[in-house]
This record gives structure tokens, C-alpha cells and sequence, in this order.
């Protein structure tokens, strides 16, 4: 048990200023008692991963809290200037393990804009079904975790695999690997869809909703759910923008910025879908947000298997070996499920990029974590932790 | 109240018992008499228990969409020709278990203090199973007729939650300690509504001694409808009282706190491994059990068959199959909830429990004051008992829920 | 909004102490950046993220780049008359210099009220030695504490005024800076037998103590890394050899 | 009121249950070793070499041992070595092929990357997963030997990538054979007298890995340090019958 002056930890408190704003403060006054300070992690069952919290309690209530990360580390960046441009896209798969589609497109989005390749047509379908049915795998996990960091024994985790294993299998049968797809290059796709795989992924996202309403169902109006996550990690949209809070834990906040709809990038303008806003910011909306995202994407799906040309699915252009993009630099970025995922690249002529960098929304958005944490109780930093949705392979690279 | 005949069924144990004790001689005879009760109360719960557990597992899969363990057969040395072929469901998963947890290494921490570790699983499991001693599991099936049981099994039971501080306490682990400090605040929170709960019961009957109260339980209204205490209003309230303190109380889902896996890694069990860890899970399951079968005595009817024409069906075997039928609510229950933060368990408890207990034991002294209304009468009993029931409970909840709604999202221009 | 160019006239108007440099970026994408004097950067950032022009108030990604030292040879080409009267000669006279080397830190501004960006900024140290110190700009976008963090564990920039400037991914007893070009790995790994190239040839010492258990490492890596097949050297067979059923 | 959700709940989970017991498409589980799910065809594991012919593995691999997927590989999991001489490929052009083959299964990562570079179709992803062994140094490198499996495999596992290799690598040889023809009538003489010596080296003969294996596990322990005899190690098809020879004694 570690007690330290409570002074100290005030004056630090203050000390890490906030830009723009008042902020959530600790309550925590002198009468209260020694404080323990708890390491929450690298092992524990609700940090998502090999994430580590270092929590200052005051009996149950959090007054400090401090993320530390890097126990997945294996310098993705630095790998990928030691290897082709290519040859870093099987890596991006394992940078958020759970959305490799979506990482992938947007490692191609950003090569293609460094190359100025052209993508045709049906790929850029393709890709948009792929990003939108990992969007679903993506928040179907997370609202199944989320319930398990609140505690229910499985169950709803179960019921959320059931439905991704469907999806997952769906992968499988096109990439040839459940999570590690491998899918996109640089100028279209790498694989064409049978007409019986899209005929089995159009039923599968026609059911989708009924998963989603069983879901609702069973926890959307559940009164310990209700209590456990409403009002509890309240974030103001002045500091979700200043933090550079992406995704669904930006739009919970209730600022309205969704990459599909500001940058427009792939051929998502020509498809309708609304984007769905929070009023709180707290964990309840952040979950119901990714409900709400599902039934969008479910939206988008089914348009896109409606309008879906035919076509190449690569650019002739395209090459696959000796691929060599002009020296310049270029940051492509895409809405990926978790939020606004980036790859920085800096070419100078070489087959290996000069500089390749991720912009990982799993770090970025835990920047306000301990802002959201305090006053909160260590069962709360469990469960905002696990509503901001992290994958540590995207948090530590 | 027909009498039961006393079938050869129901006897059967008896005689058994009886037959044993007078192989042996005089003086020993009180003796074997109470042995044998006690190995047979062991033998019988122990083997509940490894089923229990299976039970769960096997339940909770299912509610899973899963299989649950179905692999674990008879072993390889059998001498039986089906082995090969026969997993028996898995049945005999929890021997394996059992095997398992015995065979593990013990770990105690270096700093931990070896004698409270070592005491308190054998505390939690030793109280756990004395408050078997005063459940009547059958007509003739009493280990104990004590005229304060009631009283003698709170105690027990309360014992078990001092057990699990002290393991919180002796394991010097932050995680151990909140847990047990969580465990406290519970026990103090539930004790208090699980007894308010029982009192109604204590109040109609008149008297402590759970023989007297199922004895009390034992006629049917109409000659057909049985008279048991959840059919009346009271006693409803009473026992979804009961329900949720027993689960708060044996630690269960969505009360269990002081073990909340995603907060508190294993809680006070986390510096516990091996068969240390197996007695804790064994003495969870025999507070469930024994809670479980207290609701059965007190809410339930105890022993007695829901219809006449079912009574052909030895009493032990009804109270059985009630206890398994609590279990498996209590399993489903554990399937589906999600688990309250410890200030929402307190305030559960005091702002929304012990009034509605409260108010229940009126409500029961209401109804005993009312017993010779008849008539029309009686139905005005039943009004005023159900409103006393009902309108607190709609707003103490509305207060308890106060701020808690789904809300509606409006979506970007 | 407004070109790069055009803001960067803007910003040296505005700022008529700071140098504000266009960096062009000669890539398909085109998106130039603007390179900021360092001691003013951080009030030319709060310009940026405050003028309702702008509204640059989500900084999305921060990075940092390393530019070692380069050699570039200078071709200078003087023309010789030739004092014969024939044709002038050309003559090259090749002189080597070092360019500095610098690490770089890159801001990508975007805004999220107005809904444009990016806006590229560049902020470069003196040197990669010792004056590796930026100002900070998380007071300026909290999105950048952990990615300055990243990049002062990484790179090694130093930014000065961050709240809470400690290594992000590799642990505090670390020395180096893993992302700069001049990072030499450790070689103090538990080398595993593996089949490939450079860390072949490394491990190999490694690999032969632990497969042979006899045959001494520092003589075996004594031996030519890749034999060809059939060669009588016993050393060169063992990592590849003994995967044979 | 109070309480509704969370019997909304119960209901759910109950359905839950009973759907488990006759609703097939709500149980995802497949009890593994005794069910298998049917593997779809674009699966990917491990990747393997191609050779023509079933009963001469090392002496028709496609593989021409150009270096590419080696160069292209990723986690760099590939190690080939080119061979020194010749051998006539599937078309009758002689080309080089790998002595050296070999792909570290606890460094590859399944990406595929080897197969899209190959111009050759050479190497294709295999299906096997089963692939646990007992020793994770040497079970899981894989050599040239283990890594050959004929092309009707490959027919089996991926059946529609497999028949589209096929065709263009027909009209691609029968393309190469028309010219060989035109060119090889114009200059059969001058070709004759110099393919004759060729086809003598590059004939395989009756050595397969089968004499190898009876001498390995003596031998090896002790051959690395000790033994000056060249061992044929996973060069079956280059050792010709004087090798043989003085292997057969130190068994």
C-alpha cells in the first residue's frame, strides 16, 4: 500500500493544465484517508490487452490515473522502412488485429495517395464492404467487452462473437485468413468476390439487425446498465476536439466530424447514411453510438451490394513488385472503426518508404483517460476504458 | 392436512440409518447416529456441489449458445466395455476438477500471512456447511431441530463473510484488500433485508423453528391450491426480497463484488490457488445451496408436495428438486445480469430493500391480524395487502431509478 | 480556405519575427507544409488553432522525421579558356560537403468546426546532437502529449513546456532513440534459430551452440556464412541441415 | 418500471437457451477434432512448392530458385540457395532450381505476399494447420522436401485458382514449345550436340531421400563437428551413385 501526501498530488493535479475549458476534478478533500495506489495491468482481465493503469485510489474513487503503454511495442514503424511498400501491408493487419480491412485500406488509401494511383471501380466497392462489415465485427466485439468490463458473465460477449464468427468466416472465405486479410494493394484488391460469397454476405447483413435488436433488447434497457453507465466518464466536445479524440468517442461527445462524410474519401458520398451524435458524452452514449453506427453500416452495406459494378477489381497501372511512388509525402486517413486511423508516408525513390508513421486512434483517444476517470470509481475506469475501445497492437505499435 | 402415508421410499434412509446404529453397541449408538447423519449430509451435498458446478457451467453454456464441458468420460482404465464411446455428457467433469485442483501447486505469497491464509478457507467452508444442520430436507429429514434456527443459520451464514475478509485481509494484495473491504460493506448492507425478509414468515407462523414453519405451509386452499407463503403478497415480496439478498449474500452475480473478475482480477481469491481456491468456490456453492434451501423452507412450502396426488413422491425428493429449481434460477440469473458498482449495491440495500422489507413486515402483521376476515372480506385482505406491496415498490423504484432512462440520438445535419 | 501560400504571407505578416518557410512537397499528393521559425512556434500555433479563419483546433497527426547528416557533392562546372585558343575547356571540381543533419517534427492541423485542413507545419531542431529542443505545442492541442512523447522516446526531440515528457513506448532505462536512422540494434537477443539472411548470420554463432552443443560459436562464426551446398565444411550445415527428417 | 429490463433479459437469455437446443444457427460451435469445418478454398496457411511430377518431387519443382519471394518475404522466413547446374523445367528449358529451399514456419506470417510475386506460380499457399510439432527448431523449418507437393494437390486444395494457373501456364508452354519447335528446326543440329551432355547431368536417376534417412539419426550428432564425409544432406537428387558410396559405411 502505497500513501502519499495528498498536497503533492493536488498541486499535480493542477499542475497538468488544461487548455480550453474547465475540466473534470478529483473529489477528493482532507478528510478522506490514505490513498492506494493500485496497478491495474499488465495483467488484468479488463485492460483489453497488455495495458497497464497506474490508479491512485482514494478508498474506491480514482484521484489519479496514469496509462501506461508500450508492452506490445515492436517498433512497427521502424519494420516497415526496413521493407518494401508492399511488404508492410501484411504488418498493418497486426496493427488493430481485430479491423484489418479497414488498416489495410487506409495503409493503401495513403500509398495511393503518395503514388497518385488510380483504384477501380469495383474495388472501391469492395473496399467500402469490407470497411463497413469490420466496422460490424469492430463494434460488435466492443459492445460485447464492454458488458464483460461490466460485469455479466459472457453472455452478451458470447452472443456479439456469434455474430462476428459469421462475419469472420466471411473473410476467411475471401482473404484466406480470418483477422490477418491481407486484402487491399495498392490500386484496387486482391481478391474478387464469388457471386456466392456476396450472396452469403448480403443475408448475413440482412440479418444483422435482428442480432442488434436482440441485443437491445437485452441490455439497452437494463436498469443495472443504465446506472453503471450513464453519466460515468462524461467528456465535454471541447476537450474531445482539443484531445484529438476520434471516432465514436468524438461524435458520443456530440461534435459532428465523421471522415466518411468530411474527407469523402473512396466512394462513400454516393452512399446515404446518416451519422449518429451524442448529447452526454458519457459511456452510455459511446455504447449506444456504436449500436447506432451498426445499423448505419448495415445501411451502407446494403446499398453497396445493390450497386456494386462489376469491373477489375486492380488497376492495370498497378504494380505489385519494384514499386517505387516519386519522392514526396502524403497523409491518408480514413474513418476506421475505432476513429480517425492515419499513415504518414515520406518516399524518397526508394522501394522502402523513407518514413512511415501510424497515426493510431487507440492511443490517441486515451489522452483524455484520465480526465474521464476521475471522481469515478476503479469498476468505471474498467468500463470507460473499455468504451473507449483500444486494441493494444494499435496502441503500442 | 392429509397425512402422507409413510411410503417405503420415504422411510427407506431412515431404516438404513436406524439398521446401522443398532449393529453397534449401546454407547456408541448416539454417536453413529449422528455420524451418520453428518457423512450423509456431506456425501449428499458434496456431490450436489461437483453438480452443481457442472449444472452451471453446462447452463450458463447453453444461455451461451455454447456446448459447455462435454468431454470428460470415464477414464481410460475402466473396466466398463462403453468407455470408449461414452462421455457421459461430461458429467464427471467436477471429479476431474477436483483431481485438477488438487494437484496444483499452493502458492502463498511470501508476505501474506500464512496462518489467516491458511484459516479462511477453512472458516468459509466449515460455517458454510452448518447452516445444513437446520433445513428440513424431508418429513422426517431434520438434523437438528433447534426452536431458534432461523436465528442459528444467520449467524452461521454470517460467519462465512468474515472468512472472506480475512482471506482479503491475509493475501497483502491491493486487489484482495478492496474485495474485502467490499465484502464487508455487503455483508452489513444484505444482512439487514435478508432478515427483514424472513421476519413477515417468523411473524405468521409464530415461531423460529423451520420444522413448525413448513409444517405451517402444509394444507391447500380449495383442497387443491397449495398453501405456500409466495402465494400470498407478503410473502411475494418477501421472498423476491429474500432472492435478491441470497444472491448478495452467496456473492452471485450481479452482486458479486468482492470477486468482480474485471475490476478486481479474482478479488480475495486472487492470491488463492489449488485446493485453497477449490474450498472457496465449494463453500460459494454451499452458501448458495443453503440459502437457496431456506427459501424453500420459507417461501416454498420446505418438503411439501405442490398437489396432493403428487405426494406418492418421497418429501426429500420434492425439497430436492425445489433447491435445483432455485439453483437454476439463480444460474440463469447469473447468465443474463451485469454486476452494480458498490455504491449502487448499498444503495440498492438501504434506500430500496429495507424499506420494502419493512413495509413487508407490516404488511404480514396486517395479515395476521386479518386472518378471520372471510368472505368478501377476504378479498379486501388480499387489496390492501397487494397495494401495500405494490405501491412502494413502484415508488421506491421510480426514486432508485431517478435520472436512469434510454434516450433517443438525433443524428448529423 | 486559403492556399499554403497564401497563409504563409499571412503568417509572415503576421509574425514578422519568425521565418516561415513553404516546403514544397514534390509528391503526387502536393500537400506542401510550412516550416516554423522554433522559438516562435508555439505562438504561431496558437494563431493557427485560434483565428476564425483557420480554426485549426484538431491536430491529428504528430511525427517526427530524422535527417541524418548527408554527404552532397557538389559538381561545379567552370569553364576553362583554353589559353591555346581552341575550344574552352570544362572543367568539374568536385568538393564533398556535409549537410547538417536535423530531426524534424510534423503537425498535421486540420479543423474540425470549419471542416478543412490539412495544414502542415514543420518545426526542425538545430542538430541531432545536442540542440535537439522544440517547443511543446501540447498546451496548444492536448492531442499531441502522447505523440510527442512518442517522438521524444523515439527520435529524441526534447520539447520543451510538455507537461509530462517521459518515454511512451520503450521503457524509462532505455538509452537510445530505436527510430533514427543511425539506430543500431542491441545484439543481445536470445537468438533463436532462424533461417533468414542478416539475422542469420547472427545468430548464427548462437544457433550452433545451441543445436551442436559442442561445436564452440566463436569458431564456427569464424566460417563463411553461406557455403555452397555439398561443401565439406561441417559448420555451414548446421542450421538448415538438421531440420532434415 | 423497475425491473422490466432486466426480465426483458431474462426472457432473451431464456430464448437463448431453448434455441440452443433446436436452433442449429444459433450454436456456432464445432466440436474439432471429431467435426472439421470445410475449409474454403481461398484459405491460406503456410505456403508450399509445386512440383510436376508426384514421383519426382525434387526433380520437377517449378521453383526456379529466382530469389524473388526471398527478396519480397516480409518477416524474411525464406532462405534459397541456387542451385549450380541445370535442369530442363516443364517446357524443356533449362533452368536453375533451388538446392537450397527452405521457409521458417515460426517466422512466416501467412501473408501470401511470396505467392502474388512469384512469376512462375512456383509457391502456393497450403492448407495445412496442423501443424504443432514437438521440437519449434526444427519441425517447424521447413525444407525444400517438405515443403514439394504435386501439383494434383494443388488441384485439391484451390481447384479454381489451380485450373486457371494451369491454363495459362498451358498456352504459356505450349506458346514457348511452338517456338522451341521453329527455332529448335532451324538449329537442330547444333542444339542436338550440345543438349545431349546437359540431359546427362540433370538426370535425376533412381536417388531419392529414402538412403538419406537410415544414417541421419546416427550421424548426426556427431557428422557436424567430425565426420569428413559429405553428407547428401537435402541434396537427394544431386547425389549421384559415388556419394553413395562412402555414406553407406559410416552407417
Amino acid at each position: 500500500m502505497s500513501c502519499s501526501d495528498f498536497n503533492d498530488l493536488d498541486a499535480e493535479l493542477t499542475a497538468f493544465g488544461h487548455p480550453g475549458g474547465s475540466s473534470v476534478r478529483a473529489v477528493h478533500d482532507q478528510f478522506h484517508g490514505d490513498l492506494l495506489e493500485v496497478s491495474m495491468g499488465p495483467q488484468h482481465p479488463s485492460t483489453h490487452g497488455v495495458f497497464r493503469m497506474v490508479a491512485t485510489l482514494d478508498g474506491e474513487q480514482i484521484v489519479k490515473l496514469k496509462p501506461v503503454f508500450g508492452y506490445l511495442h515492436r517498433n512497427h514503424e521502424k519494420i516497415a522502412e526496413n521493407t518494401t511498400y508492399l511488404g508492410s501491408m501484411p504488418y498493418t493487419d497486426r496493427l488493430d488485429y481485430l479491423c484489418s480491412m479497414s488498416t489495410n485500406w487506409a495503409y493503401a488509401l495513403a500509398v495511393e495517395k503518395l503514388s497518385g494511383q488510380a483504384v477501380p471501380d469495383r474495388a472501391q466497392y469492395l473496399r467500402i464492404i469490407m470497411a463497413e462489415l469490420t466496422r460490424l465485427v469492430n463494434h460488435a466485439c466492443l459492445v460485447g467487452f464492454l458488458f464483460n468490463d461490466l460485469g455479466t458473465s459472457f453472455t452478451p460477449l458470447l452472443y456479439a462473437f456469434r455474430e462476428r464468427e459469421k462475419i469472420i468466416d466471411l473473410f476467411e472465405a475471401l482473404s484466406g485468413s480470418r483477422m490477418m486479410c491481407n486484402y487491399q494493394r495498392f490500386g484496387g484488391c486482391r481478391v474478387d468476390p464469388t457471386p456466392e460469397w456476396l450472396a452469403a454476405a448480403r443475408t448475413l447483413v440482412e440479418n444483422f439487425p435482428r442480432f442488434l435488436d436482440e441485443y437491445e433488447r437485452m441490455l439497452t434497457g437494463n436498469e443495472i446498465m443504465l446506472a453503471r453507465t450513464q453519466g460515468i466518464g462524461r467528456l465535454d466536445p471541447a476537450h474531445a476536439v482539443n484531445a484529438g479524440l476520434t471516432g465514436p468517442v468524438l461524435r458520443a461527445s456530440g461534435v459532428d466530424y465523421d471522415l466518411r462524410k468530411v474527407d469523402g474519401y473512396g466512394f462513400y458520398p454516393r452512399f446515404d447514411f446518416r451519422v449518429p451524435l451524442g448529447a452526454q458524452g458519457d459511456t452510455y452514449d459511446r455504447y449506444m453510438l456504436r449500436i447506432l453506427e451498426m445499423r448505419e453500416s448495415v445501411k451502407i452495406l446494403v446499398q453497396a451490394f445493390r450497386d456494386l459494378p462489376g469491373g477489375p477489381i486492380m488497376d492495370p497501372k498497378a504494380k505489385l513488385r519494384s514499386f517505387r511512388p516519386k519522392a514526396g509525402e502524403a497523409y491518408g486517413r480514413l474513418e476506421g472503426p475505432k476513429g480517425e486511423l492515419g499513415f504518414y508516408l515520406i518516399s524518397d525513390g526508394t522501394p522502402n518508404p523513407y518514413r512511415y508513421r501510424v497515426r493510431p486512434p487507440s492511443l490517441i483517444n486515451l489522452t483524455l483517460l484520465e480526465e474521464m476517470c476521475l471522481g469515478h470509481t476503479i469498476a468505471d475506469a474498467v468500463v470507460i476504458l473499455g468504451s473507449i475501445d483500444i486494441v493494444l497492437g494499435e496502441v503500442d505499435r | 392436512m392429509t397425512t402422507a402415508p409413510d411410503s417405503f421410499l420415504e422411510r427407506a434412509p431412515l431404516e438404513l440409518r436406524d439398521w446401522a446404529v443398532q449393529l453397534l453397541p449401546g454407547p456408541l449408538q448416539w454417536l453413529a447416529h449422528h455420524l451418520i447423519t453428518v457423512v450423509a449430509i456431506l456425501a449428499v451435498f458434496g456431490l450436489f456441489f461437483a453438480f452443481t458446478t457442472i449444472a452451471e457451467r453446462k447452463l450458463l453454456a447453453r444461455l451461451q449458445n455454447r456446448l459447455g464441458p462435454n468431454r470428460t468420460g470415464l477414464p481410460k482404465f475402466s473396466i466398463l466395455p462403453w468407455h470408449l464411446k461414452h462421455t457421459l455428457f461430461g458429467l464427471s467433469q467436477p471429479f476431474a476438477d477436483a483431481v485438477k485442483a488438487l494437484t496444483k501447486e499452493d502458492i502463498v505469497p511470501a508476505a501474506a500471512d500464512h496462518f489467516l491464509h491458511f484459516l479462511a478457507p477453512v472458516i468459509v467452508v466449515a460455517f458454510s456447511l452448518m447452516t445444513f444442520a437446520v433445513l428440513p430436507f424431508g418429513r422426517e429429514y431434520l438434523p437438528v431441530d433447534l426452536d431458534a434456527a432461523l436465528l442459528y443459520f444467520f449467524a452461521a451464514g454470517a460467519a462465512t463473510e468474515l472468512a472472506i475478509f480475512m482471506a482479503g485481509w491475509s493475501s497483502r494484495n491491493k486487489y484482495s484488500l478492496l474485495a474485502a473491504m467490499r465484502a464487508l460493506a455487503q455483508l452489513i448492507s444484505y444482512e439487514l433485508p435478508l432478515i427483514l425478509s424472513v421476519v413477515p414468515v417468523v411473524l405468521v407462523t409464530g415461531t423460529l423453528s423451520t420444522k413448525a414453519i413448513v409444517l405451517s405451509q402444509g394444507y391447500w386452499i380449495f383442497g387443491f391450491l397449495p398453501h405456500w407463503f409466495v402465494f400470498t403478497p407478503w410473502g411475494f415480496a418477501g421472498f423476491i426480497i429474500f432472492l435478491i439478498a441470497a444472491l448478495a449474500e452467496s456473492n452471485r452475480s450481479p452482486f458479486d463484488l468482492p470477486e468482480a473478475e474485471s475490476e478486481l482480477v479474482a478479488g480475495h481469491l486472487t492470491e488463492y490457488s489449488g485446493f485453497k481456491y477449490a474450498l472457496f468456490f465449494m463453500a460459494e456453492y454451499f452458501g448458495l445451496t443453503a440459502l437457496s434451501g431456506l427459501g424453500v423452507t420459507l417461501f416454498l412450502g420446505g418438503w411439501q408436495a405442490p398437489f396432493p396426488f403428487l405426494e406418492f413422491i418421497p418429501s426429500y425428493l420434492w425439497f430436492m428438486m425445489k433447491l435445483i429449481g432455485m439453483i437454476m434460477f439463480f444460474i440463469w440469473v447469473r447468465g443474463t445480469l451485469l454486476r452494480l458498482r458498490i455504491d449502487q449495491l448499498t444503495r440498492l440495500a438501504w434506500q430500496f430493500l429495507v424499506p420494502l422489507a419493512l413495509l413487508n413486515v407490516g404488511n404480514a402483521a396486517f395479515w395476521v391480524l386479518t386472518t378471520h376476515w372471510a368472505g368478501p372480506l377476504q378479498l379486501v385482505r388480499w387489496g390492501v395487502s397487494l397495494v401495500i406491496v405494490i405501491l412502494p415498490f413502484f415508488f421506491l423504484g421510480r426514486s432508485l431509478s431517478a435520472g436512469y432512462a434510454p434516450r433517443t440520438y438525433r443524428y448529423a445535419p | 480556405m486559403e492556399t499554403v501560400q497564401q497563409l504563409r504571407d499571412r503568417l509572415a505578416a503576421r509574425f514578422p519575427a519568425a521565418r516561415v518557410e513553404l516546403v514544397l512537397n514534390p509528391g503526387v499528393a502536393a500537400e506542401h507544409s510550412l516550416r516554423l521559425d522554433a522559438a516562435l512556434g508555439r505562438d504561431i500555433a496558437l494563431f493557427l488553432r485560434d483565428d476564425p479563419a483557420l480554426r485549426l483546433d484538431y491536430c491529428s497527426n504528430v511525427t517526427g522525421v530524422d535527417w541524418p547528416d548527408k554527404e552532397i557533392t557538389d559538381v561545379v562546372k567552370t569553364t576553362v579558356p583554353d589559353p591555346a585558343g581552341g575550344p574552352p575547356k570544362i572543367v568539374e571540381e568536385k568538393s564533398v560537403h556535409v549537410q547538417p543533419g536535423c530531426l524534424e517534427a510534423v503537425y498535421h492541423l486540420y479543423s474540425m468546426s470549419l471542416k478543412h485542413g490539412p495544414v502542415v507545419i514543420r518545426l526542425r531542431t538545430g542538430n541531432r546532437a545536442d540542440a535537439v529542443t522544440l517547443p511543446s505545442l501540447t498546451p496548444v492541442w492536448r492531442s499531441c502529449d502522447f505523440q510527442e512523447r512518442e517522438i521524444f522516446d523515439l527520435f529524441g526531440i526534447v520539447f520543451a513546456g510538455h507537461p509530462d515528457l517521459r518515454r511512451l513506448l520503450m521503457w524509462d532505462e532505455f538509452k537510445d532513440h530505436p527510430m533514427r536512422k543511425d539506430y543500431v540494434e542491441p545484439d543481445d537477443y536470445e537468438w533463436e534459430p532462424t533461417a533468414h539472411g542478416a539475422v542469420l548470420e547472427r545468430a548464427k554463432a548462437h544457433q550452433l551452440a545451441a543445436v551442436a552443443g559442442v561445436v564452440d560459436p566463436g569458431q564456427s562464426s569464424a566460417n563463411p556464412p553461406k557455403a555452397a551446398p555439398g561443401s565439406t565444411t561441417p559448420a555451414t550445415t548446421a542450421p538448415v541441415k538438421e531440420a532434415k527428417p | 418500471m423497475l425491473g422490466s429490463g432486466i426480465i426483458n433479459g431474462l426472457i432473451v437469455t431464456a430464448k437463448n437457451f431453448v434455441g440452443s437446443y433446436h436452433d442449429p444457427k444459433r450454436m456456432v460451435t464445432v466440436e474439432y477434432p471429431e467435426q472439421r469445418t470445410v475449409l474454403p478454398e481461398n484459405y491460406r496457411n503456410f505456403p508450399f512448392l509445386i512440383s510436376e511430377n508426384a514421383t519426382d518431387p525434387m526433380g520437377t519443382l517449378r521453383c526456379v530458385a529466382c530469389q524473388i519471394c526471398e527478396k519480397e518475404c516480409p518477416p524474411q522466413c525464406i532462405i534459397i540457395e541456387k542451385s549450380k547446374d541445370k535442369k530442363p523445367d516443364a517446357s524443356g528449358k533449362p533452368q536453375l532450381y533451388p538446392a537450397v529451399f527452405g521457409i521458417d514456419t515460426s517466422v512466416c506470417m501467412s501473408c501470401q505476399i511470396c505467392v502474388e510475386v512469384c512469376p512462375f506460380d512456383a509457391i502456393k499457399m497450403d492448407q495445412v494447420f496442423e501443424i504443432a510439432a514437438t521440437d519449434r527448431f526444427h519441425d517447424l523449418f521447413l525444407t525444400r522436401e517438405k515443403l514439394a507437393k504435386p501439383n494434383s494437390y494443388y488441384h485439391q486444395i484451390h481447384p479454381t485458382e489451380a485450373a486457371e494457373v494451369d491454363g495459362r501456364l498451358n498456352t504459356e508452354r505450349k506458346a514457348a514449345e511452338e517456338k522451341a519447335k521453329a527455332a529448335a528446326a532451324a538449329k537442330a543440329a547444333a542444339a542436338a550436340a550440345k543438349s545431349v551432355p546437359v540431359a546427362g547431368v540433370a538426370d535425376p536417376g533412381p536417388a531419392s531421400p529414402r538412403p538419406a534417412t537410415p544414417i541421419q539419426p546416427a550421424s548426426a550428432p556427431a557428422a557436424p563437428a567430425t565426420s569428413p564425409v559429405p553428407k547428401p544432406q537435402d541434396e537427394p537428387r544431386s547425389s549421384p551413385a559415388g556419394e553413395g558410396g562412402p555414406a553407406n559405411p559410416a552407417s
